[in-house]
């Protein structure tokens, strides 16, 4: 079992969405983070004093899927969250050993998902 | 009184008890400004500052202030009239009072905005008191004593009466230099200046009450300026007018000078600017013609941006919402513009201008000057030594890790926002 | 009329129809302070509720409501003037009328702050319409009738009429006690008390919303209680003095009294501390003069406050703006003291003074608690009938499910907030 | 003028002034509506656009628009009083001029409504000067003109003069057609239709600031209504109760029609509803009885409803918060309505009615429909050049980059919200 | 040393920190987020268009703990976020390497708790 | 390639981003999360009534690198966020697999940085 972690555009979210349910993939979350990469920064200027604003608003996508459906979701998070310019993001896949569903109290490779 | 003399009475009441409500209604507005220009996590401190202040102010204001401020003249402050004594059995003089006391108010709460986000609350209420208990009213009753039993030294000058129609000085400014004492009394607030003193931008948290807060004050405004008639007549348009005039002028001014300067039009500068230029023209509105409104909101605007900035990256005090400049340093160039525009003739108010561009002589400017320096001189002073004594005996300041942690729990065990609950 | 009439009627009807835009603008008051005191997710299902009872509220007082209340009385309820038949035809009617309307509507709405967060929305409705239609005006005629053409009983008590000059208890203990029968009925919401009856604190989501709803209700109340004179005479500015001094002693000794008791001073009781006095002093703000003025004041900060901790903790009633608390309990004491406080003789309106302090004897307290009585039983006696009626039929309480989700996506679609987009 | 005379006039120029103030009011309420029915990232930049379409407009109308608008008329607009030569010297004048500016800037800022979330700050400025400085002003010379020293075409129509009592359309129609032609231009809002041209919701991101705004905007309308009387006497308290009528009666149809088409009752069609009563009702509100404005405001809430998701989905033009339904559709209905529902003589007003209802005839009718359509006409006609023109030399989109930053950051510099530090 | 991640229902918070502290678990981090999975999306309109709210609103729990104290906490919180009902979440297990606690320096098991 | 997830005090987040920039270290997030520790809960009271406030504003920074960037990182971390107080936070290292770069749609140690 893997968790996918990845961090794109806010405005790419429902495209991202749109391709993961077509495959198949029906369980994530989703919040807001800000991130910092080699985009530039904003300098503005409030009250004519400058400030930085070096953080940019981004989506955190979390997916946990079992071994086979993760180049599914890669995929679909890579064509979706695309649009060739920096800023557009990353994924990150890395190890779980174990998941429970909460309502059944069941573990394993069938808890993850349907 | 006959009975034309009891109608006009009677709508001079009705003006002047909703001028009165419209100036209450400004203690919403800058607590709303107050709030928008700094961090959520002291927001209902000051919503505790701008009710207490008002709440106690008015207590203090109507036992000892009116007397002080408006009881028989020593000179120096009214000497009767305390404890209401003036007032009962009389409605007109609980109106005047209410008007007067919505104004006392106003000084104080101008003080809460450049100490924002450090200042202990109990040592808030202190100095308040202070302020609207004595300070306030002792030079009040210099320029207004006359308005009821008093009689002030700034009526009586050689060289002709100090105009301060509506309060540019008498309340503005005052409120401004008192401001300034306390926020060098107090320091500026924590990550402000890096340690090399540059400073550092700590933006408003809510904008949208900035906004909001500026339009209730405007609207307030009106009250505050034509009110200050207290009569019911056809000045009050005119008066209106001008103030209005004055305000879009600033908003303007500082929204170019901001664009100018800093690359874009600044939100939080144009909302100043409109403060200004009403602060600007709260002197001068009865006294001046359009042309003298169209250049003191337009000075205001630009004057209040440049002043802004000056204060926080030269002089390194630290004013969150730039009540020093709006209110101290605007007050003080509008009360002074009312020797430079006055235009009582032009308006058929009086035989001859006051202003020196409008060929009344020096004199006025003269007056004007004299005037906006005793304030300047009793803000000042009186404000180091309330703030140092306070600092002394009880503390001003809030400990770092409280300040950081934010008022609203530290002093009041509330947050402001649950939103997402 | 006379010229000097016509002037005279004029001035009443500038002054009255202000007073009623102003007294309309207590819906955007009340609107803000429920909102601020509850959660994030019920916020729309707030705003539609008032804005919903001030519109239905409005029409039905329009067509009934207003006949129930000032029509020809059959000792009980006013029984012509239905469908604006008063109205037409005379320009001082519909001034008059606008007036009471935006009364009518506050009896409903103060019940709509006791029951949020797990009200069905369409049951609101319901029971609104038989609140302004029916229930307030029909006890609003037994204190107020002979504003217009009725005559209500409490006018004629042998010991003397009842007074309640703004509407403490006509207006707000009503309220208060129909809002009582209803979270008594409804049930407190889920979580508000451990399985072992402790109550819990829900904090509200948005304190700077409360704030600015009570200085909006604050300056609306200026036009609430000297409004009430109908009259742009020289009184209106004393009762507006009156009017402030209750709600800053209100506010200063809710803020003392919550500081003792629970360490720090709480925002939320000063803020309600405020409006407290305000409800308190509705009722006598015409008859009483400075000093009880001050006392009414100083007890309903401290009562409201006790009060919303009683209730909440004791009576185990979840109340989550403290509407019975500042409408019911405070409404009522400031209706007893005008027989303690009446100081008519010594304000120079009457013969004598009325109140029991003031040499007045006991029964003008006779006649206050009278009234007091008889609209809390009404109140109770109605609400009870009411919200179990509605329980019964159409049922009164969301689903545990919509309320844990919230009233605002479950009953109208839509959430409050979307700060993040 | 003998004693009454001055007294009265006193009197008017109190009313005038207090209602002036409320209107001006209303660019809180606009825009907070604004703010509230958009995203957050754009907030700043409403705020900035309502500030400054007042300001600008302010000073622009002050020297040029009331010479154009009530100078003597050359048959089309007026040619003199530019600069404020008609005002000096008049106290009225003062009170006249203040109370027709705050009206030429809300035509102004109905547009910012209508192009919201996309329009370049520069050009919104540009395009408010034409509105408020030419385009508003040339129209209203033509039904508004006899007000001060013009005499507009529609006061001499051969089917009786053109009756727009307080400016459904001179203010709010002219308003809307200018948005229609605006959004238009500019096109929808990146992401509002998918590809095949299906509409998508893009939420308000604060329903409470909507809802407050609504208030606001209602509060100051009776200003708006009332206050056009420019005369305190008895006729105000039936205008604003008729005003009233119409603005409840909107928000319940707008409620129940979207209860029954959208399954659960919407809040911002229920708080467009409230608003579209009140634009419906502008027209006729000196000059329909209550059955006239139950039915106009009942229809003008169904019609806003329906026009809006018309509007949206079927003519595929993006307007954000309903400005062209609210103030176009319904400004025309309430117009056209009053030669329906005329029920002057019903009223005391005048010999006979006009409406076509009341036994009128078609005559007023004819009147309203040529006036509606020449204000369609020529809002249509200079909103597409004037749009097209600043689309072509300055451009009147940001970029979409620009767009998907929101305008805050990138036309000012600053987000609204800073909620969590 | 693991890391535990849950995703829960917000009513049930309290509930499971309650049963973390009686397992002698002290240490977490909460916040929101929002999650897709076989829940019913709500079908909304606002202004007569339809929108899909397909994003629930959940708390996610975050617990880093030694070997010997996973099952505990995944227990605590089945037992704690449990209605039976779909949408009630899930729990994922992953190995973490290494941890410091900030204020010492320290690294290692001790660093993680008490 | 290892992710490195890291909970400080907020007021310290702007000393750790200068150190980590001062080590080349570009690219991270940044997001708001409340947590539970031994340092001591506010109780507090609302309207007459106890009320608990347990969990306290922190900031989670999550910064991926490979292999031979953690110490740099984590020291950088160590180094800012340190007041040497209860309250400090802690910093958690776990193992990614695979990582990618949207805008290119590259894998491996060359798409987690520059
Ligand atoms: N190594 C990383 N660790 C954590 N977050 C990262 C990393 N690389 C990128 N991000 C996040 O992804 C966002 C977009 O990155 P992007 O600019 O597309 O990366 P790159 O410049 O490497 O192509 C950044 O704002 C940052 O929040
Ligand atoms: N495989 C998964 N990956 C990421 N998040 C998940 C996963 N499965 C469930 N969730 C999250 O947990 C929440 C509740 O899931 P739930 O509906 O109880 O899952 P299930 O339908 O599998 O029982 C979902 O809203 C989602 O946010
Ligand atoms: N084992 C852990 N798992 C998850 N979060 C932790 C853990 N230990 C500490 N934290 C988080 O770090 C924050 C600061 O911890 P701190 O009080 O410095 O820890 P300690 O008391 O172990 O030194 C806590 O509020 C909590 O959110």
């Amino acid at each position: 079992m893997k968790m996918i972690m990845a961090i794109v555009q806010p405005n790419k979210l429902n495209r991202i969405k749109k391709l993961l349910f077509e495959n198949n993939i029906n369980r994530f979350i989703v919040d807001d983070c800000f991130g910092h990469s080699d985009e530039d920064s904003i300098i503005e200027t409030y009250r004519g004093v400058e400030m930085e604003l070096d953080l940019k608003h981004k989506i955190r996508i979390q997916i946990a899927v079992n071994d086979d459906y993760v180049d599914r979701a890669v995929n679909a998070i890579l064509q979706g969250g695309k649009s060739g310019k920096i800023g557009d993001g990353k994924i990150f896949v890395y190890p779980i050993e174990r998941c429970y569903r909460i309502a059944t109290g069941e573990e394993g490779e069938t808890s993850i998902g349907d | 009184m006959n009975e034309f003399e009891v109608l006009q009475h009677n709508l001079n009441t009705v003006w002047t008890c909703l001028a009165a409500f419209m100036v209450f209604f400004m203690q919403a507005g800058f607590a709303l400004v107050e709030m928008g220009l700094t961090r959520a996590k002291n927001a209902i401190n000051i919503i505790m500052k701008n009710l207490m202040d008002f709440s106690i102010g008015s207590v203090l204001f109507f036992f000892i202030g009116a007397g002080l401020m408006f009881g028989e003249s020593n000179g120096f402050f009214g000497t009767n009239g305390f404890f209401l004594s003036g007032v009962t059995g009389n409605d007109w003089s609980y109106t005047f009072v209410l008007f007067q006391t919505v104004f006392a108010a106003t000084a104080a709460t101008i003080v809460s905005g450049a100490m924002a986000e450090r200042t202990i609350f109990t040592s808030y209420l202190i100095y308040s008191i202070f302020i609207t208990g004595i300070i306030y009213p002792i030079s009040g009753s210099w320029a207004w004593g006359s308005l009821a039993n008093g009689s002030g030294w700034l009526e009586h000058l050689s060289t002709g009466a100090f105009i301060d129609f509506a309060g540019s000085t008498v309340v503005h400014s005052l409120g401004g230099w008192l401001a300034l004492a306390g926020a060098m009394t107090i320091g500026p607030r924590k990550g402000k200046y890096t340690p090399k003193g540059k400073a550092r931008a700590i933006p408003g948290h809510n904008i949208p009450y900035a906004a909001l807060g500026v339009f209730i004050l405007w609207l307030s405004w009106f009250g505050f300026n034509a009110g200050s008639t207290t009569l019911g007549d056809g000045s009050i348009g005119r008066i209106a007018f001008i103030t209005n005039l004055s305000a879009v002028m600033g908003s303007i001014t500082a929204m170019i000078y901001s664009w100018v300067m800093y690359k874009k039009p600044d939100v939080t500068m144009s909302l100043n600017g409109a403060l200004a230029g009403l602060v600007g023209i709260t002197a001068g509105c009865a006294n001046v013609d359009w042309l003298g409104a169209l250049l003191i909101g337009s000075v205001s605007g630009i004057l209040v941006t440049y002043s802004v900035v000056f204060i926080d990256t030269k002089l390194k005090i630290d004013d969150p919402v730039g009540a020093i400049s709006v209110h101290g340093v605007c007050g003080a160039w509008g009360t002074i513009a009312v020797g430079l525009f006055g235009a009582e003739k032009a308006l058929g108010l009086a035989e001859a201008n006051t202003g020196l561009f409008y060929g009344g002589g020096i004199n006025q400017l003269l007056s004007q000057f004299i005037g906006v320096a005793s304030f300047m001189a009793w803000g000042l002073l009186t404000g180091f030594i309330l703030f140092k004594t306070v600092k002394k005996f009880v503390g001003l300041r809030v400990t770092p890790d409280e300040e950081y942690i934010g008022l609203d729990i530290e002093e009041h065990g509330l947050e402001a926002y649950q939103l997402t609950k």
